[in-house]
């Protein structure tokens, strides 16, 4: 890990840090949702730097959150640090099994077909009546170690934890990304007959930011549902993927911090439109889309990193 | 041996209605290479405006001549083609031609949400009913069941539009040019083919059939605000089940997913959510650019 | 009298109802520059297609390195030895040449591609300006690919073919696309190269000049069928390849 | 690095953003609730529009005074303008918690009524206890939000949707309708199923002999019910039970209608009041349906002390809308007149001032007041939950006047179709209403 790297990730989680400090408590949570959310769009950022963009990225969400909720209710585990384990190990499992067979399709296809998944699970959790159906099921604050905050303090908490799982996850994917698999995942992208011909596997390329992407989406639906405190199989419908790739797209592929930053704009953007037009904020929202799209074709990160050689 | 009757009706009314929602959306996609979520949207727009249409028809004297309100739901389709189609199509997709897929799945996606609130904006939230042309035709008795009359149009409509949509592509000198932009629209232009008018055209058509479903739909609903979403996801499978940009792949599409549907609501209800995913699941494990996939042969 | 490299016995391929290759028998000895005439849809890329994995044959065997690869994936055949270049350049166009090289490198290094390491390292980058010089683009290393011109893009498509351990190179038509007066330095530096590391050569070309010049021997395609396997002259002189190959007049 | 900083200035001007939006708190001399409910999507047509508009009528009157008739005559709440917040509820649960913790912390609310989908109640509740924000879930249905939990600051003003199925058995014995087996269609999420199996349970309390047939649960919208159709044609049993609403409703009754549906077998709707107004003479004679209370016709043909309540109520509505209040603006008027309730009552106890949550709170529990639904109790839940009676009628058109009415209606005491306090509704089905009070 080279020192500005090392340097960077220090900055950001003090910037965000001092978030805690100053930000207003519906701020604070509102921030704190979009950094959980933002952690699921690093998944699909990670496999656009593939050339595939998953438009079911709310089965890892879902599937995270509920597996937290399912053991915090089943056994009373109420230890954020081993609720985000478990909950991610279960995703990486399903990530794992997934994952090869999802790799051999690119394009509209692994967009369809991961979107498929996504709509089984949604479909399967809305049939079982048993853990409440399309209500979903609400989980107790979770506690830090053995403590157990309340109001201020506990949304403080849950902030902080949120951003020091963006900073290590975004550090990580960051390294990821400039490595040399992260290499050959762009080579990937542009020229997959080159790739082949190298002798490199371009499914298993795809398999590995896949199943990073499956890992990133268990953690963010994990502590989206503790900040929540209910999940319904909506998390895994395709319009929560498909504002996941919205925020993928607006964030592009070249830097990891705008990813969050973009989460945070969209949230931002949604709560305004819909307290202020509240009869029109689909328009709002979808006005405020094709101008991102239009203005910004390569992302919001394409405004502070260029695709050349230098990048550093 | 009725059952089994029963599910093929059933499974072929529902097949007609899918394959008129979803050959518009492979159409476009072969074309413009576009997946347009928006197309559920289109549809919903084409269920308004028949039901308007239908609505002042009736109201300006149309029962002495009730007949006439099917033209009146085909003319709904025709104005929403002809109006809504240019607009998205010179105003806005025009310019994403060649990007990304996925980016222009997005691109429909903002589009889906803008129209779902104009349309509340023009038609408020209040339910249209349009009940006449669903009544005209009477009932059909099959064994033990009665079958709307209207039913079977939808199945003869799609019948009609499937065969209109083949000869237009493979009889007509304009559907061949159209083929061939879906083969390849590069090697097209430098053919000297007028590609930006085959998109209008293609995409004007895709609208049509999308209004038509909505319009063919609203006699026998109410049309109210969220009617697009649900059609988007069934179309998509059908059209990803026969291949995408495939006009016979999104029939055989709509036949299969029609018919195991109606087969697992009278067998096994519980297993209707999943069926069509089920379908799709299948058909891609076997051939993963669905059934009747456009091929892309690519020289190296 | 050296080994046989690469044998290819009784392959066949149709294309519904055309034949891309009928009977095609060949053996290869080792470290022999091989090329391969005839028009278009002769079937020579077919062959070299079906020697690399792009296309599995109906029928027949390959073998190469004690193997049967006849139907084997790209990959598993680039692993074992056959490198191949393309016809038109396979490249990252949103990368630059360097990092073209690095992702050659880091495929093709001796551990596998790491997560953890930085795909720009100093020892990688240096290797991949070492074959960058090697093969006179280094000056383009931080270009992106479209700005290139058409040699400099053929010989980076060959460059990074050559990265990894190449027991058999087939160049898929490496001067097309190339300007007349680059063609001979270009093929120059690539067959000096090649021969240097006593790599197989089998190449596509259309060009009789450069045929006769680089190559040992030539296989002349025609409908499929191979017409004629014999040295450039031989070949250039028989009167099947004269009237359907070449096409001067008999 | 710079990339880094400039992300970063990015973040901080969000952050001030952030920061810098908060609204002007409300004052004392007025009440700011936030209203949320269905703007857009299905329910907006069914519930939501409706419910937002019976509320805007009401709390027009009140804010003008002296309009209602005794007890509600006093301005505003406790002579405090009401001040309204629209919130959409559509778009799930995640969004409205967030806009839910907007409201309250952003904008500063008083106080916040709303949620038609049972799923964002659920998500709600404990957010509201959290926050310490009171609350009044107006409309939603399941009886899980106060039996699997227990909460200080929220309160449902309408009885739980096991009463509907209930009171739909109980009407079929009170009309001695002969069942020999009965089917379902119901929409295919909680709400659909739940009240499936409420009327299953009901059914095998009141009609153990009758059999249960298919049970059919299309998707939420789905339109098309051709095939169930056929499917429950098949089946021939005596009962079809539905609790659909909305466009799914009334895209059903149409399919039904034309193919006979309702000749075979006996429609029962749960909650089918609210399709009257579109439906008019569509909507075929001699179907039960209830209304999920006494709301809409039922209220309307009940009369009795209440009936200048719901009379200018449904006066007002009626001539701004053009059209009868069903039984969402009923039930937004028995939310926002309990709250007056619980305002003045509060404010009586603390000398006037404007009450605080933990005021309304207190005085919100195990409250009873007049609607046009009918007397509301807060008896359920140590007082949460709301009782309330309801009534099931039989849809006959009147050709002459050319409007739908209710005959033969049957009126329930709250009693009789709720479970009593300390049971849930699962337990007090399964064995057989203990403790139900019917006259």
């Amino acid at each position: 890990m080279t020192r500005s790297l090392t340097l960077s990730a220090a900055a950001a989680f003090v910037l965000l840090a001092l978030g805690a400090l100053v930000l207003p408590d519906w701020a604070m949570f509102l921030f704190a949702m979009a950094l959980a959310k933002g952690l699921v769009c690093l998944g699909i950022v990670g496999m656009m730097r593939g050339g595939l963009v998953s438009f079911g990225q709310g089965l890892y969400y879902c599937l995270g959150a509920y597996t937290a909720t399912l053991v915090a209710n089943t056994f009373g585990v109420s230890d954020i640090f081993l609720l985000t384990v478990l909950s991610t190990g279960v995703c990486l499992a399903v990530g794992l099994a997934f994952g090869p067979l999802l790799a051999s399709y690119r394009g509209i296809f692994f967009a369809m077909l991961s979107l498929a998944l996504s709509m089984v699970l949604y479909g399967s959790l809305s049939k079982m009546s048993f853990i409440g159906g399309t209500d979903g099921l609400n989980i107790a604050a979770p506690t830090f170690l053995g403590w157990a905050p309340e109001g201020r303090a506990l949304q403080t908490a849950l902030y902080l934890y949120v951003a020091v799982m963006v900073v290590i996850a975004g550090t990580l994917m960051r390294i990821y990304f400039d490595s040399e698999q992260g290499l050959i995942a762009l080579a990937a992208r542009d020229n997959e007959l080159r790739v082949e011909y190298l002798g490199a596997s371009v499914r298993n390329v795809n398999t590995y930011s896949y199943v990073f992407g499956a890992v990133l989406g268990g953690i963010g639906g994990t502590i989206a549902v503790l900040a929540l405190g209910h999940v319904d199989p909506e998390f895994a419908f395709w319009t929560t993927s498909g504002e996941f790739v919205f925020v993928a797209i607006l964030a592009g592929y070249l830097s990891v911090p705008s990813v969050f930053v973009a989460a945070i704009i969209l949230e931002m953007v949604r709560s305004f439109s819909n307290l202020y037009f509240p009869n029109t904020w689909q328009l709002a929202l979808g006005i405020f889309l094709l101008i991102v799209i239009v203005v910004l074709p390569d992302g919001l990160g394409s405004l502070v990193r260029r695709r050349k050689g230098d990048a550093t | 041996m009725d059952l089994v009757a029963t599910i093929l009706v059933d499974g072929l009314i529902y097949a007609g209605w899918l394959f008129i929602v979803s050959v518009g959306l492979t159409l476009v996609f072969g074309v413009l290479n576009i997946l347009n979520i928006a197309h559920g949207s289109l549809y919903a727009i084409g269920a308004y405006a028949s039901a308007t249409l239908v609505g002042i028809y009736f109201a300006n004297g149309g029962d002495a001549i009730p007949w006439g309100s099917y033209a009146a739901l085909i003319l709904a389709a025709v104005l929403v083609a002809l109006v809504v189609g240019p607009i998205l199509e010179r105003g806005l997709l025009r310019f994403f031609y060649g990007r990304d897929e996925v980016l222009n799945v997005l691109v429909t996606y903002a589009v889906f949400l803008i129209l779902e609130d104009v349309m509340k904006l023009i038609w408020g939230v209040n339910p249209y009913f349009v009940y006449e042309p669903y009544t005209l035709l009477g009932d059909v008795e099959i064994g033990p069941l009665f079958y709307v009359g209207y039913d079977f149009a939808v199945i003869a409509a799609a019948i009609i539009v499937g065969l209109g949509v083949w000869l237009t592509l493979n009889r007509t000198r304009m559907g061949k040019v159209v083929l061939a932009v879906i083969h390849d629209s590069e090697m097209s232009q430098t053919m000297g083919v007028n590609v930006p008018r085959i998109y209008l055209g293609a995409f004007m058509a895709g609208t049509f059939l999308a209004a038509l479903g909505g319009a063919l739909t609203a006699p026998m609903i109410s049309v109210t605000p969220g009617l697009g979403v649900n059609v988007i996801i069934v179309a998509f499978a059908v059209v990803i089940i026969g291949g995408l940009g495939s006009v016979p792949g999104a029939a055989i599409g709509a036949l299969m997913v029609g018919i195991s549907r109606a087969a697992s609501v009278h067998l096994l209800p519980e297993a209707e959510l999943f069926i069509i995913y089920f379908v799709m699941a299948v058909v891609l494990m076997f051939r993963p650019e669905g059934l009747f996939a456009k091929t892309q042969a690519r020289k190296i | 009298m050296t080994a046989t490299v690469l044998d290819v016995r009784d392959v066949q391929k149709t294309f519904g109802a055309v034949t891309a290759a009928q009977d095609i028998s060949v053996a290869v000895p080792e470290g022999a520059v091989y090329s391969l005439i005839g028009t278009n849809g002769a079937g020579k890329t077919t062959f070299v297609n079906m020697v690399t994995g792009y296309i599995k044959p109906d029928a027949g065997t390959i073998n190469f390195g004690g193997r049967d690869i006849a139907g084997m994936a790209p990959r598993q055949i680039t692993r074992m030895g056959i490198h191949r270049s393309f016809q038109i350049a396979q490249l990252c166009n949103e990368l630059t040449v360097e990092e073209n090289m690095l992702v050659a490198g880091a495929i093709h290094g001796n551990h596998r591609p790491s997560f953890l390491r930085n795909g720009h390292n100093a020892e990688a980058r240096d290797r991949a300006l070492a074959t960058l010089e090697r093969f006179n683009i280094a000056e383009h290393r931080n270009r992106l690919i479209p700005e290139l011109s058409g040699g400099v893009k053929k010989l980076l498509d060959i460059a990074m073919a050559m990265a990894g351990k190449t027991s058999i190179m087939m160049l898929d038509e490496p001067t097309s696309g190339v300007a007349a007066d680059e063609k001979f330095p270009i093929m120059d530096l690539v067959i000096g190269a090649l021969r240097s590391e006593g790599v197989t050569v089998i190449f596509v070309e259309h060009d009789m000049d450069i045929v006769t010049r680089y190559s040992e021997r030539v296989l002349a395609f025609y409908d499929g069928r191979i017409i004629a396997d014999d040295t450039p002259d031989e070949v250039l002189s028989d009167a099947d390849v004269r009237r359907y190959v070449t096409g001067a007049a008999a | 690095m710079t990339t880094k900083t400039k992300i970063g200035g990015a973040f901080a001007a969000l952050t001030l953003a952030a920061g810098l939006a908060t609204p002007a708190a409300a004052q004392d001399d007025t009440f700011k609730i936030g209203v949320i409910t269905f703007l857009s999507g299905q329910a907006a047509e069914s519930f939501g529009v409706p419910a937002l508009n019976g509320g805007k009528v009401l709390i027009d009157m009140l804010n003008q005074g002296g309009q209602l008739p005794a007890p509600y005559t006093q301005k505003g709440f406790g002579g405090m303008t009401i001040e309204v917040v629209e919130v959409d509820e559509a778009g799930g649960a995640t969004k409205q918690v967030q806009e839910f913790r907007n409201l309250v912390q952003r904008e500063e609310v008083d106080a916040v009524v709303g949620y038609v989908s049972s799923g964002n109640c659920l998500a709600i509740a404990p957010v509201a206890d959290e926050l310490k924000a009171f609350t009044i879930l107006y409309d939603c249905g399941t009886p899980r939000v106060f039996e699997t939990g227990s909460f200080d600051y929220v309160f449902r003003t309408a009885a739980h949707a096991t009463m509907d199925n209930v009171s739909l058995a109980r009407y079929l014995k009170a009309r001695d309708f002969p069942v020999e087996s009965f089917a379902g269609l119901n929409q295919d999420y909680a709400w659909g199923q739940d009240s499936w199996a409420d009327f299953k349970g009901s059914m095998a309390q009141i009609y153990p002999d009758a059999e249960e047939k298919t049970a059919l649960f299309p998707k939420f919208g789905a339109g098309q019910y051709g095939t169930e159709i056929s499917a429950l044609l098949r089946e021939r049993a005596s009962l079809v039970h539905s609790s659909n609403w909305g466009g799914d409703l009334q895209g059903f009754l149409l399919q039904a209608t034309a193919r006979g549906l309702h000749e075979r077998s006996q429609l029962v709707l749960a909650a089918g009041d609210h399709v009257i107004p579109q439906l008019q003479d569509k909507m075929p004679d001699g179907i039960f349906l209830g209304a999920r209370g006494v709301n809409g016709l039922a209220a309307k043909a009940r009369g009795g002390e209440l009936a200048e309540l719901t009379d200018t109520l449904w006066n007002a509505y009626e001539a701004e809308y053009e059209a009868f209040p069903v039984q969402a603006p009923f039930r937004m008027w028995q939310a926002l007149l309990g709250l007056k309730t619980a305002v003045e009552k509060a404010m009586a106890e603390n000398g006037g001032k404007k009450p605080n949550d933990e005021e309304l709170a207190a005085a919100m529990e195990g409250l009873a007041w007049d609607a046009p639904s009918g007397r509301i109790e807060m008896a359920l839940a140590g007082g949460h939950q709301a009782i309330q009676p309801n009534a099931i009628g039989t849809t006959k058109w009147n050709e002459a006047e050319g409007r739908m009415e209710l005959v033969d209606v049957e009126y329930f005491a709250a009693r009789c179709v709720n479970p009593p306090e300390g049971t849930t509704s699962q337990e007090w089905l399964a064995a057989g209403f203990p403790g139900a009070q019917c006259d």
